[in-house]
């Protein structure tokens, strides 16, 4: 059964048509990524996908559910959470409470919401930062709190931009190892990622964009054979 | 609350709020100023003399414009002893301040403030010296009605043009109610916005265009000169512009200001009497100490201590009841405003000799012209070239 | 500032003009709604077309007047994000420095004016590079809005402190007033209506045509965005300040003639300079000029119809119901 | 030498971040940092631009002391930094933030500037009139790098600018970057892609909590077992 | 279902980990209870005369705890507060002239009368996508709109105001006492401490804790599943409340309220001048500020009035206080960048 069914959605600013009719089924706990030059329209997907953005046309359906048009709080609160690229952490705020905001949608009680953010940060691998000043965290740092805002929401699924960017590689493999260990627990994951080592490591299928449209989508060998892909994003070198 | 009373020798304080900053702090300071001279004077010419000579001292008070900082300087003058308050040139500030004194039973002399309803909330601790709002209108009324007849010009039809609020509206209401009873028809009534008000020639227009004899204004300082300007640039046919309780037509700066649309205009205002020696006298040392004209208002200020003081010597004490009854009950013969009769208070505090007289804007200078016994010049009516 | 749109691709690259085609759409458009309304006036208003008229004129010329104050602070406000609340006093300071000219020096109104603005220029580049830059920087505007209603308070009190409260005036050099089909327009100020033309079209020139008024750009857009591309921002902040007190200079001199001139004089201008501004679109040059005199004309003209502060309550709610349906303002760039 | 830090102390408030750093770029060289996250790689870079100052030591371009200079002194000194998040103007249209990137420069070598960055990067000629903060993630770096070269500067510093770049715009980037240190300009960057940095740069340095720990040329520090299994992720 | 709460690695964090909030919150009470009861004993220890000086600085304070729970916590910048105040002062004259309510209900009606305006202008200003200045701007209108729709109003006398009338004798039913009562100001000290005690409720709380996430990043907030206009209106709804009830109670001190009084920009500006100069988006900043700012203008106009041998030239020079008063406020905003206490706070935590 699929979890998310995206039918027809086409997203245009002004004149520029940022999404055309992209259509696509996500099975339940699949490993989903999507790469595409720079501008194909991937934020702007998960945007439309996680209530930022109303699509000019075109549905979203998630779980059986038509979620067109719901405002962003309402789509994560029925359990399809975004990240950022650019990250937004609460800058006023500690690791903790980042996390216990959103971790406070599930438990009521502060006490609990929290140890519950606790075990989260712990997970991500945060702990040592627990009660410092999220603004003053390194990019990795930032990474991970977005991820374990994201995943204390508990969601069915994760729409992760660029998780991976910044990172040096040595910092790359441990969160790559959380992605997958989320994925094996259960949670249906969508990704946009440059990153060519890391999508061919995660990704189940992969969808290219290209100039807001599916250029194509398969199994992650196949797709970078694909000459238009190797012309319109991998490059000669790859 | 209230001041100890004071023994022989001793100083009695008198306090006094005004707006000593902010937008009115040229009018509030000269009233300070007119204050202090009136103090200085009486402890020149030996003190409260029932007192034993004691001398007054005068506490100022800022109210930097704002009702809430008016009370509370009223409250602190008060609990640093003085035995009575004068002030406080606006209608909003004054209400909190006789609120306040009230509170304190101590009497409180309204050297300027217009507003009738100040007078209205049954206080017994209040006075009033100059006319009120209302009153003035109807005496506005009577007077140019007056005047038409003793210079031979039918005063038929007038437009009145007032700023917007409580005070405008009850001068022209009043003026209303009696000129029908004169046969004076008001044709037209327009009100003016008291901010951001900054030319208005269009409320002229609109006023002058029910064709009147005579255009009666009330208002303060700026905006009755932008009225006159407008009155003079749209050049109308009629007798001329009148002030009633203008803050402008009678004030020694307007001719300068107004240049060639001060011409002959009139004015209907409490004012000090030019034709008092007293008051001539005082208005001389004034400009020599603080070198600037003593406008009434300042002299309205002097008069307001004056008052105080006398009360002081009737009682021959300086608690402050003792102070009120003796202030309810004084009558001030050769008062320092052109008023009908000596200053005397009714059962409201308001004083029942308080009334009008008429100014013109003659030459540059301001000249006191109706009724005969204040006039310094001679009343040019028709004031415009026909 | 303002220029910039959201064109497709498919746009031909244009080369920025003073006012662009979006901009004069708009103007058109108000222009046309503008003169509907006055039609219908005339047809239906139940008003004589003489006061019509006359209202008309007077809120235009008034509007000017308007504009005049509206211009440098749309700068400041667009450039420095800083709500000045000190315009009001700084037009008032200004009017008493021609005052001070024109009668301790005995100098000509207009050539007073004209040695105001280097002064004002100067104390606005002071107040500036000594206070306000260093308030500046986090991006919350509570502090500057505070230091500069220190300043309005501290201006006006130093004014009062210096020349007294009493009211002062000076005569301008040329006085009365021309009849215009049936109106009539007061000299002094449709002088200073066609000063408010020349400062808006100056300071247009100066922001698109000059390298300060490219910088002054960049530094509103991006300010560490424009130090790396080689602009001194503090100095860009200092003159911007400066130029938005220049303006008010030449308004102060074009309009100490018809006012009473007192320490509060240019207080009640700050309100409505903000509707203005905010309603033309902050930063827009030709923004506050349309703003203001739309505000002129319907300050004037809705004062024959409501009476007394009527026609403000009006002026306010036409304010709001730009902020919700343009937030941008009139000439701003949509963000 | 061309730019040389001496024994450079740099931080934030009362946080000193890289403490005592040395080391230099030759003139036309490509020179890289690579380093962990934190490491104090963009510090290191703010401080050479002037957007914060530093604490004690020297900073010399081509022998003259800039440290503590503003940014736009260090601009007109031929140096020009592309930070890590950009600073574009965002409200700006594309051709304008090119025209103010050459702000320093004379009007008349505006027109080959635009000519020659658009050569650099096509989708910004497409693209001229789109208000920048509407471009997508990877369009902005390559506004930014572009706005940068307006300048003409003779050395510049670059921030991650492969951040969020398609792989073959990646290629492209650090090839471009080649070919702008070819024609002379000396190049300082910071990159995540340690790999493909290296293999463009002349030399490298590696921090570590705010120090130089490693320096070689490119290809030695590539092959360093340490920095390939520290940096490199192998 | 997700089953992240199964992870194999959520162990539990049982006493691991500090229970900062209600700690934090439960010293915020007890700093709270001690300061009241040293604020209770001060009239006993000041002259006579201070009496006004404290009421006003305990209505700044009012006003300034009510404006920092909407500008400070939730990121709304609003430069029209005189608008709830306004209100919250005319519903208080009103009810009392018209109806003879009591001031103590009607200081409640008024709270919930001005809450509810302040959310219906903050869910049009909202609604419409109003940001930083412009929000600002917009509060600042309607506050200037109420300004204009008082001095237009039969229902509140126009331009003359409403004067509470003069009650014979003390009355705590009517709220009013002899002028040099010590109630005026111990009543408006335990209305403070009551908004602060709100204040430090809110703050912890889940909808305060939203609030603040939403302040900090709104589509990051939203993301994460926070209905970022619900919050937003709560902090308004509650904001305005308090800063109304120091309407109420101005009117009750002053008897007098007129448009000027109710609704000046002035007043606007006197809600935030104490909780920019003591710290925005701090529990005790808005305090420490009024604390600073009340006294002072009265502490310079006393100096200039009777100034020490050396300053003599001084005395009488209209508009010195007030041009001394400006000079600190500015000193005290370019020296202090984060406030008072905001700026204290950072250092001790260095
Ligand atoms: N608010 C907007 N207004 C106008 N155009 C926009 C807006 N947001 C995005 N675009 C345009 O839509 C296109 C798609 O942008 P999007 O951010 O989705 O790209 P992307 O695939 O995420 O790119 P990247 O990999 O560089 O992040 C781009 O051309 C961008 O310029
Ligand atoms: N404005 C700031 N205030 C306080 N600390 C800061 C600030 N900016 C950065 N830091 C801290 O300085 C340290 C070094 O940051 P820097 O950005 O220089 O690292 P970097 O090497 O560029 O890392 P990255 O790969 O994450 O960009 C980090 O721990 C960061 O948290
Ligand atoms: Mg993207
Ligand atoms: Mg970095």
């Amino acid at each position: 059964m699929s979890i998310l069914k995206l039918e027809g959605l086409s997203k245009s600013f002004g004149g520029l048509r940022a999404l055309r009719d992209v259509t696509v089924e996500i099975p339940e706990r699949e490993f989903f990524g999507i790469i595409g030059p720079n501008g194909a329209g991937k934020t702007t997907l998960f945007s439309v996908i996680a209530g930022q953005l109303g699509p000019t046309s075109g549905r979203v359906v998630f779980d059986g559910q038509d979620i067109t048009g719901w405002s962003a709080d309402k789509v994560a609160g029925a359990g399809l959470v975004r990240t950022f690229q650019l990250m937004r952490p609460f800058e006023s705020m500690t690791v903790l409470d980042n996390v216990s905001i959103a971790s406070h949608r599930r438990f009521r009680s502060t006490a609990k919401s929290r140890d519950h953010a606790a075990e989260v940060i712990e997970r991500v691998g945060l702990s040592q930062y627990l009660n410092k000043m999220s603004g003053t965290l390194p990019t990795a740092g930032l990474k991970r709190l977005e991820l374990a805002r994201a995943l204390a929401l508990e969601p069915k699924i994760l729409l992760l931009d660029e998780v991976l960017a910044g990172l040096v590689p040595t910092e790359r493999a441990p969160i790559i190892d959380l992605l997958r260990d989320i994925h094996r627990d259960g949670v249906t994951v969508m990704f946009v990622e440059h990153i060519m080592a890391a999508v061919m490591a995660l990704s189940e299928r992969l969808l290219v964009m290209h100039e807001g449209a599916e250029l194509t989508l398969g199994v992650p060998e196949d797709v970078v054979q694909d000459p238009r892909v190797v012309e319109a994003y991998l490059g000669e070198d790859f | 609350g209230g001041g100890a009373s004071a023994g022989a020798g001793d100083t009695i304080a008198i306090g006094a709020v005004h707006p000593l900053s902010g937008g009115l702090a040229g009018v509030g300071g000269m009233m300070n100023d007119g204050a202090a001279l009136a103090v200085e004077d009486i402890n020149e010419a030996g003190g409260i003399e029932a007192l034993d000579g004691a001398q007054l001292e005068l506490r100022d008070g800022d109210s930097q414009g704002s009702a809430q900082t008016g009370q509370s300087e009223a409250q602190r003058l008060i609990s640093e002893g003085a035995v009575a308050l004068v002030g406080t040139y606006q209608s909003d500030v004054t209400e909190n301040v006789a609120s306040a004194a009230e509170r304190a039973d101590v009497p409180m002399v309204i050297d300027v403030a217009v507003d009738d309803k100040i007078m209205e909330q049954g206080y017994e601790n209040i006075f009033r010296i100059q006319p009120n709002a209302s009153s003035m209108g109807q005496a506005g009324a009577e007077t140019l009605a007056a005047m038409g007849e003793t210079a031979g010009v039918d005063v038929e039809k007038v437009a009145y043009l007032h700023i917007e609020g409580a005070f405008g509206t009850s001068v022209s209401e009043a003026f209303t109610e009696e000129a029908e009873a004169q046969g004076i028809e008001v044709v037209s009534t327009v009100s003016y916005p008291a901010t951001n008000f900054s030319d208005a020639t269009t409320q002229v227009k609109q006023a002058l265009s029910a064709d009147p004899d005579v255009v009666v204004v009330t208002g303060y300082y700026p905006d009755n000169v932008l009225v006159a300007e407008a009155v003079q640039a749209l050049n109308p046919d009629i007798l001329g512009v009148f002030g009633i309780a203008s803050g402008a037509f009678d004030d020694s700066s307007f001719p300068a200001d107004a240049g060639a649309a001060a011409t002959n205009v009139l004015s209907a205002n409490y004012h000090y009497a030019a034709t008092s020696e007293r008051s001539q006298d005082i208005r001389e040392r004034f400009e020599e100490k603080y070198g600037r004209p003593m406008e009434t208002a300042a002299m309205l200020s002097y008069q307001a201590v004056e008052v105080i003081a006398a009360g002081l010597e009737e009682s021959g004490s300086a608690d402050p009841e003792a102070l009120r009854d003796a202030i309810a009950n004084t009558s001030i013969e050769d008062p320092l405003l052109a008023f009908d009769g000596p200053i005397e208070f009714d059962e409201t505090g308001e004083n029942k000799n308080a009334t009008v007289i008429v100014m013109q804007s003659q030459d540059g200078e301001i000249e006191q012209v109706f009724p005969e016994e204040f006039a310094t010049a001679e009343l040019i009516f028709p004031a415009r070239d026909q | 500032m303002t220029q910039t749109s959201t064109e497709t691709k498919e746009a031909p690259a244009a080369p920025p003009r003073l006012l662009d085609n979006r901009q004069l759409r708009i103007a058109a458009g108000l222009v046309v709604v503008v003169g509907a309304a006055v039609a219908l006036m005339y047809l239906f208003g139940g008003q004589p077309s003489g006061l019509l008229t006359q209202s008309l004129i007077t809120g235009v010329l008034l509007g000017g007047v308007y504009a005049l104050v509206s211009l440098g602070l749309t700068l400041i406000f667009g450039v420095l994000g800083i709500v000045n609340f000190a315009q009001g006093a700084m037009l008032t300071m200004s009017m008493y420095i021609v005052f001070f000219l024109a009668t301790e020096w005995g100098l000509n109104l207009y050539l007073a004016a004209a040695l105001t603005v280097p002064v004002m220029f100067g104390f606005g580049w002071l107040v500036q590079s000594t206070v306000l830059n260093r308030v500046m920087g986090d991006s919350t505007h509570e502090r500057p809005l505070l230091v500069t209603l220190g300043l309005s308070l501290l201006i006006i009190n130093v004014l009062l402190m210096v020349f007294g409260g009493r009211p002062v005036s000076v005569a301008s050099p040329v006085e009365g007033s021309i009849n215009v089909i049936g109106a009539l327009v007061d000299v002094p100020r449709l002088i200073a209506f066609g000063g408010a033309l020349a400062v808006a079209v100056a300071l247009t020139l100066i922001l698109r045509k000059t390298t300060l008024g490219l910088a002054i750009r960049a530094v509103a857009a991006n300010d560490v965005g424009a130090s790396l591309v080689g602009v001194n921002v503090k100095r860009i902040y200092a003159m911007t300040f400066g130029v938005g007190a220049t303006c008010v200079a030449v308004a102060g001199g074009l309009m100490v003639s018809f006012t009473s001139l007192v320490p509060s004089a240019g207080e009640q201008f700050t309100t409505l300079a903000f509707v203005i501004v905010v309603l033309g679109g902050l930063g827009s040059i030709p923004g506050a000029l349309v703003g203001g005199l739309f505000i002129g004309l319907v300050q004037t003209v809705g004062s024959l119809y409501l009476p007394g502060s009527g026609s403000l309550l009006l002026v306010f709610g036409i304010f709001l119901l730009v902020l919700f349906l343009r937030p941008q303002g009139l000439f701003g760039a949509k963000s | 030498m061309f730019l040389q830090l001496d024994s450079v102390t740099a931080g934030y408030r009362r946080l000193d971040i890289v403490h005592d750093l040395n080391f230099h770029v030759e003139r036309g060289e490509i020179v890289s940092i690579i380093g962990a996250n934190g490491a104090g790689k963009t510090t290191t870079l703010r401080a050479i631009a002037g957007l914060i100052n530093t604490r004690s030591g020297r900073i010399r371009l081509d022998g003259e002391e800039v440290q503590n200079q503003r940014p736009d002194q260090i601009v007109k000194n031929g140096m020009v930094h592309v930070a890590q998040d950009r600073a574009l103007f965002g409200d700006l249209a594309v051709h304008e933030n090119l025209t103010m990137g050459a702000f320093t420069q004379p009007k008349s070598t505006i027109r080959e500037s635009l000519e020659q960055v658009f050569e650099l990067f096509p989708i910004l000629r497409e693209r001229r009139m789109q208000r920048a903060n509407t471009m997508s993630g990877g369009q902005q770096q390559m506004l930014a790098i572009g706005r940068a070269l307006m300048a003409r500067p003779t050395c510049l510093t670059l921030d991650e600018p492969s951040i969020g770049l398609a792989p073959n715009l990646v290629a492209q980037v650090l090839e471009a970057i080649k070919r702008i240190r070819d024609a002379g300009v000396t190049v300082l960057i910071v990159e995540q892609n340690a790999a493909q940095a290296l293999a463009i740069s002349d030399r490298a340095y590696v921090m570590e909590s705010g120090s130089i720990v490693l320096e070689g040329t490119g290809q030695e520090l590539n092959d360093s077992a340490e920095v390939r299994k520290a940096y490199l992720g192998m | 279902m997700s089953a992240t709460t199964e992870s194999p690695r959520g162990t539990k964090l049982p006493s691991a980990l500090p229970q900062r909030t209600h700690d934090g919150a439960r010293r915020q009470y007890i700093y709270l209870a001690v300061g009241l009861v040293v604020l209770f004993f001060l009239p006993f220890v000041l002259p006579e005369s201070s009496q006004p000086v404290l009421v006003r600085t305990l209505i700044y304070g009012i006003m300034a705890v009510g404006w920092n729970l909407m500008s400070g916590y939730g990121g709304m910048f609003s430069f029209g507060h005189a608008a709830f105040f306004g209100v919250g002062a005319y519903t208080d004259a009103v009810l009392l002239t018209n109806f003879g309510i009591s001031p103590w209900i009607a200081m409640i009606i008024g709270a919930v009368f001005s809450a509810g305006v302040g959310v219906l202008i903050a869910y049009l200003c909202l609604r419409y996508k109003l940001a930083g200045s412009y929000f600002a701007l917009a509060t600042f209108a309607f506050a200037q709109m109420f300004l204009l729709l008082a001095q237009n109003l039969e229902l509140v006398n126009r331009t003359e105001g409403i004067n509470i009338p003069l009650l014979p004798e003390d009355s705590w039913a009517m709220l009013q006492f002899g002028q040099d009562s010590f109630n005026y100001y111990w009543i408006p000290l335990l209305l403070l401490a009551a908004a602060v005690a709100v204040t430090i409720a809110f703050v912890y709380s889940r909808p305060g804790r939203y609030t603040q996430a939403i302040r900090d990043d709104p589509v990051a907030a939203e993301s994460l599943g926070i209905p970022i206009m619900k919050y937003r209106l709560i902090t308004v709804a509650l904001s305005c409340a308090i800063t109304s009830i120091a309407g109420s109670y101005y009117t009750q001190y002053y008897l007098f309220v007129g448009p000027e009084q109710a609704f000046s920009m002035h007043v606007s500006t006197d809600a935030i001048v104490p909780a920019v100069i003591g710290g925005v988006g701090t529990i005790w900043g808005p305090l420490i500020g009024a604390a600073v700012v009340g006294p002072l203008s009265e502490l310079v106009a006393a100096v200039v009035r009777n100034p020490p041998p050396f300053l003599e030239f001084l005395q009488g020079v209209s508009g010195l206080d007030v041009a001394i008063y400006a000079v600190l406020l500015i000193v005290i905003v370019v020296f202090l960048p984060k406030g008072i206490y905001g700026t204290i706070r950072e250092r001790l935590r260095k």
